[in-house]
């Protein structure tokens, strides 16, 4: 390939959104657009006709390169069974609190956090990492939170005592105070 | 702590940064750095060091650098002097049980020395793989399917960190002075009952709001209520607040 | 390029990560180990050989698709893509000693580098380049910090083993002419 084409590839790649032709132009000031126009042609030719698993395409508005569609599928089925699904931070942190403070209400995890933890908490039920295991004293009797077998079973953990206790995890992370 | 050094007895040419920050300087990584690069620019030889010699030239390099509040700086000054103390002791030619009061330093400036190394070459690592990009594009793709869950203890335990952190950041850090802004507080809350005759709380007041934001919003309904521009009401405890333009007593 | 070579080609573009070869393997069940090589080969020629703005490494136990080197300034000047910033001095000695160590506690850390650690650990284990790995013996039993798969990436390393072993620096010190 061409110097220029090189070029654009590595631009369009290293991309995080589509980029114009425009844009691509502004990468050597001493290409004309007819140069950048042919470029990007002999890079789609390539693609095209060296027989490889890329294209390039142009999505609204902007030139990427796309895995072709007839491979989408298969990798996408092949990840999902090799790469397991990863909790958010909000999850993991609710998780941690329901973990350490069980049996705790929604409302005191709220204040914790400091937001709302509606669907954070039907999405860990429905992973089945939580229950309700019990209700609260007081207005409305809360529904209380704790952890359940399948929690302590991915972690292989016998029990919840064998949980670190959170404090001396929080002390052995933070900066100790400068002794001076 | 032991404090071998009168931090007064000469003017640093820079401000001392305050106590209690955590100083991290750019020209050296810690004590040990600095007295590697004295080691390197003295040229003495690591296994017969001048102690006196090289005491002198930390303070005045510390001093210089306007690291008199660096506990760290000084435990080593502190040390050095230890060591001199120790080398000036009485001993004969022929004690064959005589330790070099050095050793223990020379053992750690080695052990340091090796660690430089392997700074060296991540920095040539880290450097290389900087100049090379990763793929950024994310293709659009239709709604996956649930894969099976992936999670360590590590990050269990590091999300129990987060939360303590920010539960206990306000106690544990100084508080920042702020003034109230109550005047754009309601100016925000007007401006959404501009667009809507009712609104909530949370329309008022954005997700992760300060204390003062918080406490601004508040002063302000208060006030709007007062001046009969809204209603504020709760139906039930621990319910949501309900704002209310009140359409007779639109200001000006 | 064979079919399964542009299949890998397909998966690793659509792959901000590296891509382990058991994972890669898994697109074509069909594929043996051996021809699954053979095409991760094909494609590191065809890239070098056939002039492409990228190139593929050999990352962190696994693939990876990365621009070449010769880009990179004109891909951020463009600002197309901007590099990650550089770690710190201190972060970056915490992490040399972590690495050869491992697993280590803190205060073995701050015992080498004379320095409180605090905030450098919980910097970097956020930046997900350590973690907890274990509990040492003894008093309060440490938490011991190891380098992640992620390090392994941050450094384009195959494997812990690539490092040169701790020793070699140590002959490499006392080969140094002695100035006196």
């Amino acid at each position: 390939m061409s110097p220029l084409a090189k070029l654009l590839e590595a631009a369009l790649f290293a991309s995080a959104r589509p980029i114009a032709t425009a844009e691509l132009a502004a990468l050597d000031p001493e290409a004309s657009p007819a140069a950048v126009q042919s470029a990007l042609d002999e890079l789609r030719e390539h693609y095209d006709t060296d027989g490889h698993g890329v294209e390039l395409a142009d999505v609204g508005g902007g030139w990427q390169i796309l895995t072709r569609a007839e491979y989408t599928e298969t990798i996408e089925r092949a990840q999902l069974a090799v790469r397991p699904a990863r909790l958010s931070a909000a999850s993991l942190e609710t998780l941690a609190i329901i973990a350490y403070r069980q049996p705790i209400g929604r409302a005191e995890i709220e204040e914790i956090r400091g937001v709302n933890v509606g669907a954070v908490l039907r999405s860990l039920t429905e992973r089945g990492l939580i229950e309700v295991t019990s209700r609260g004293e007081g207005l409305g009797r809360p529904l209380l939170y704790g952890t359940t077998p399948l929690f302590l079973e991915h972690f292989a953990l016998r029990h919840l005592e064998e949980l670190p206790r959170a404090d001396e995890f929080a002390v052995a992370l933070r900066a100790e105070p400068r002794p001076m | 702590m032991i404090q071998p050094i009168d931090p007064h007895a000469v003017t640093a040419p820079f401000d001392a940064p305050p106590a209690g920050f955590l100083i991290e300087l750019p020209e050296y990584a810690g004590p040990l750095d600095l007295l590697l690069a004295l080691i390197r620019d003295e040229r003495v030889d690591i296994y017969d060091i001048p102690v006196a010699r090289i005491c002198i030239q930390f303070v005045a390099r510390i001093h210089a650098l306007g690291l008199n509040e660096a506990a760290e700086y000084l435990e080593m000054a502190a040390r050095l002097l230890r060591i001199k103390v120790q080398m000036l002791l009485p001993r004969s030619e022929t004690d064959e049980g005589w330790d070099d009061p050095r050793a223990e330093l020379v053992r750690r400036l080695l052990e340091y020395q090796q660690i430089r190394e392997a700074v060296d070459l991540l920095e040539r690592l880290s450097e290389d793989r900087r100049n090379r990009f990763a793929r950024a594009y994310i293709q659009a793709s239709d709604a996956p399917p649930i894969a099976p869950l992936a999670m360590t203890l590590a990050e269990l335990l590091a999300a129990v960190d987060r939360v303590l952190r920010v539960a206990k950041e306000p106690a544990v850090h100084d508080v920042i002075p702020r003034s109230l802004d109550v005047d754009s507080a309601i100016a925000t809350v007007r401006a959404v009952l501009l667009l809507r005759s009712h609104a909530r709380w949370r329309d008022v007041v954005r997700d992760g709001a300060e204390p003062w934001e918080v406490l601004s919003a508040l002063l302000a309904l208060l006030e709007l209520a007062r001046r009969g521009e809204l209603r504020i009401q709760q139906p039930r405890p621990f319910a949501a607040v309900e704002i209310a333009r009140e359409s007779t007593g639109e200001a000006a």
